[in-house]
């Protein structure tokens, strides 16, 4: 089945993004973003550690930006003027690159979005020819404004960063898919695979993730399980699921030629 | 001459210092960085010509993991 | 991973046990039953259709019992005697086949389980030597007690068979789960992908489905996320999952070495 | 003489039918069925050997599709 | 609004009744009864204690049978014999009294009901005469043969004694209240106020609890609260609710005549 | 139990607010506010139509100002703009009167809030001396905007307005209601009085609703009903709820005495 | 002269109208009114003073029902 | 002589005690209680007339608070 995912006119087989933040090691992470399947990571931008030991390793030589999309983030950004700042160090960092992911928090204890903020540095950085993913709350008006400025994927929230609370408010998400002529993909609240399987049959374009699989008890398996719960979502979706109902027309077997008729 | 290198004091010995010779003072060679001056990029392309002054603000940085 | 599912003594390398019923042909039953990966199917025993044409294409012909493991219902079933009756016509008709798979409903409009009648017929089968899977409510004392009596695989609703309203009390089944020493599988309710991944994140040893497959738009898709969704949901129980919390401790990237702290 | 099959009356010209002979006669060779008279279960075994007398009930089941 | 629980023929202005355990004292236990407004009132029946100082106070005095409607239980049973030997006790006890609680569990652990012991001694405290209101799991098929066998009202749980969880499972409410025509009362499982109102609303004739007014903070203010979700959730339920939709058709205000229209 | 919501300096012994739209007529309106014990009635500002007969009868004769504080609305608004104009047209209006009710909408599909804007008006408003009760999304972060701006009460919605889906995300408004010093009220989706009572439990200090009453089979009825779940849900909060537990740790009988022991 | 009253047109025939004069012609004696001419509210106390003129915008409006 | 009452031994001084004598010197006057001996319940109206033997077994009981 050819059902690519296009962000910023590039196609992606995989509808899983995942993040590189609490692994155990360098090791640990590429072998779990190996086992998701993942084609876009997403990393953060910070001060070098000045007097490292030379040589140290460095989270690009395991993952090379020549086989994965590196999308930086603003983590850590309570304002528009510092994760703008910080993209453009991203883009010098890494040679131009435009895809970035773009998230103002409003503050340190919910860690939940700013829309505000996060509009204002939506506009500067679609102005200055960035690719803008952008991580947001799950207001659907917001959501559409996000689009009109010209981010090229929104993400809303299923619930707050690191909770793992699933998807608190489908039917907002719900909306927000209606109305958007961009990629849709939930960032931020996914805790288990069931959950990103929730999120896919809603009818999302993705899933961004890391903490469910960083922080599972075992992060290789998990990050397997979290491949195969986005392609079943995604397939459900396709496949068009069965009607609810609280009575069943019909049972699975035929309720004609049974012996007890006899 | 005294700059700040990511919020802290440094002292540099020698004047008219450029960026690639900091990062080879401050033992860096070859990481991949971006490096701001004064609230400024400078460019990879002007690592080598771009002098250091005295009190110059510098942040330098760098990819981590993060989601 | 050598995770297999011990059945009556039997490995099976596939926890998605799959109806035969509804599919708009035997062709489309088969090629749904593949996408699936199931290894055991269910099939029910009828009259004979006499003066059918000679000829006419069965059941059985499409799924070889070589193949897969048949699994008798006694679906339409109302009382004990009928049940025991329609199971032993089916150890007959498959040369002395054990395994069965044993409901007995309550009432044609919910078709809810009468577990008073189940738990009469299960001791009857087991003393008659049948392999008792059993389909039943989930009150975990009858689950239990149905265990007792000796059968071999309990098989609780997520909802009404046919409903499509997925797991409506996961507490009950958790209990069912914690208090079981013989395999759980969740039977009747399922609807989605997303509810099979539930299912199995509960850390039900397997699924047992009909409609979700025949009754979605394309079966065959919907049988291949299926099977993605029951290994997703396993991987996710093994993988152990992040714990929640309404705020999160941490964020996913570090909180120091920010630019803005300049 | 007159017998039932699956709840219809049915009529055979022939007495002393076994089993197997009204297989034929139902169309049905080949077929994996299971068959009970008068509620007891007939083996498969004894198809050949078991009559069909005179106002026996016989059920003839198959395995169709079910969930 | 003329609204009565008709319970054995008797009439109720109350459809909220309590349990008299688990308090402080017997002061706090008739405080919070007359602030929920109850008319029946259930106790247990336990051994005398012998060689206690005559004249320590008991329970009747502070609540005196001729002021609440006794409705003595079987709570600790986990036979039919045993809660039949209690309530003939019971019987005894309050001089012929026949209104009756019929509770049979299944295990200490859950304190989930054992509906077949629960089946077989409500049989025989029918045939002996008793009004059994009787406390069972929310199984739809079992609660209909209860209803068969002649008890006066069936009450299934809403979820564990004890656990505050309120109503894991509506649905099955919603089938056990559609059959009935016998008064349907939750027993077990309220934890709070909108608890409550939420089994009213879906059209039970009362509710029955006790650990989430003794247990509360404040135990004679929540049996205030109490009472007054128990008539708001009936209320409603008999005002008839507004349809649910995700878009509404109108907003409350018109929509002509806006100035912005200038 | 002196328990009184204060509003901008105001003090008030109903904390159920309600709108006046939607109703067969005034007479049936007047009688569901006497019903609800409303204290504050929200009322729409819209041009007056010319060339109506003389002495037709208005809101104003059936909801005298002497008897209610009146709440004008900006119901129907989608700019900053339109929404201050209509409020000072409503504060020459009513004499000067300074509580109002803000809410500007993002669409008329949805029906929305537009939080930029509300952002906006919010800012105009409280500087012109208004005290402003603002309609919101359920984001924290803007919620806490709204108050620091100086708006004199926070107003998240429970879901879409008119929907009646009731509470979607009670995490965010449990947020909200954490951390704000200003009264938080429920506004919109409220669909019936254990919706209301949920909202109170969750630690509101009140409703504001007008469809699930006036759209309601009997809106008198359920007047009545939504005042006493008001008052249920709000004393269930203050009294402190029993702690949730999937099994109890005791029966509320007594374990000891029972004669079972014998 | 021609006025715009709430976004219609309507014909006067005398001049220099007060807001007073044009609520009793419209039938609007005694009911609670807040006005608006040309975007600017014209207080109650100034209804006897304010004069209307040709071509002038109104705005009327009244409190109804909405939630 | 030797009974049980509620499973505990219990010795009496005195042969023949009728119920009512024992709820007297159990100190229980007055309270509302059951009786049940050797498993049958005894009638509050025969407590005078039933009489106490060596080995019978008594439950009495009493309604306690409970849900």
């Amino acid at each position: 089945m050819n059902d690519e995912l296009m962000i910023a006119g590039k196609a992606y087989q995989s509808r899983l993004l995942v993040g590189t933040g609490k692994y155990k090691d360098f090791k640990e992470t590429r072998a779990a973003i190996d086992a998701s399947g993942a084609q876009i990571v997403t990393v953060a931008i910070r001060r070098t550690n000045i007097g490292q030991t030379a040589g140290e390793p460095s989270l690009l030589e395991y993952l090379p930006p020549e086989e994965f999309t590196y999308l930086p983030n603003t983590a850590g950004c309570y304002s528009a003027d510092d994760a703008v700042r910080t993209l453009r160090l991203a883009r010098e960092l890494l040679d131009g690159h435009k895809l970035v992911k773009l998230e103002v928090l409003g503050d340190p204890k919910t860690l939940y979005p700013n829309v505000i903020e996060t509009i204002a540095a939506a506009k500067t950085l679609v102005k200055d020819g960035f690719d803008v993913m952008v991580y947001t709350s799950d207001d659907p008006i917001i959501a559409k404004q996000l689009e009109d400025i010209g981010c090229c994927a929104v993400m809303p929230l299923a619930s707050l960063i690191g909770s793992g609370m699933g998807i608190l408010n489908p039917w907002n998400l719900q909306i927000i898919i209606e109305n958007a002529k961009i990629p849709v993909l939930v960032d931020a609240g996914i805790g288990s695979a069931a959950d990103a399987a929730v999120a896919m049959e809603l009818g999302c374009d993705g899933v961004l993730m890391n903490t469910a699989i960083a922080a599972a008890r075992d992060p290789v398996m998990m990050a397997g399980a979290m491949k195969k719960a986005i392609e079943a979502g995604r397939e459900s979706f396709l496949a068009g699921r069965m009607p609810k109902k609280l009575y069943s027309a019909s049972p699975s077997s035929p309720t004609s030629g049974l012996i007890t008729a006899a | 001459m005294n700059i700040f290198i990511n919020g802290n004091l440094k002292q540099l010995e020698s004047e008219n210092v450029t960026i690639s010779a900091l990062i080879v003072a401050l033992n860096l060679t070859g990481k991949r960085l971006a490096i701001e001056k004064n609230g400024e990029i400078v460019p990879r392309s002007q690592f080598d010509s771009v002098n250091i002054c005295d009190g110059d603000k510098l942040e330098i940085v760098s990819a981590v993991g993060g989601g």
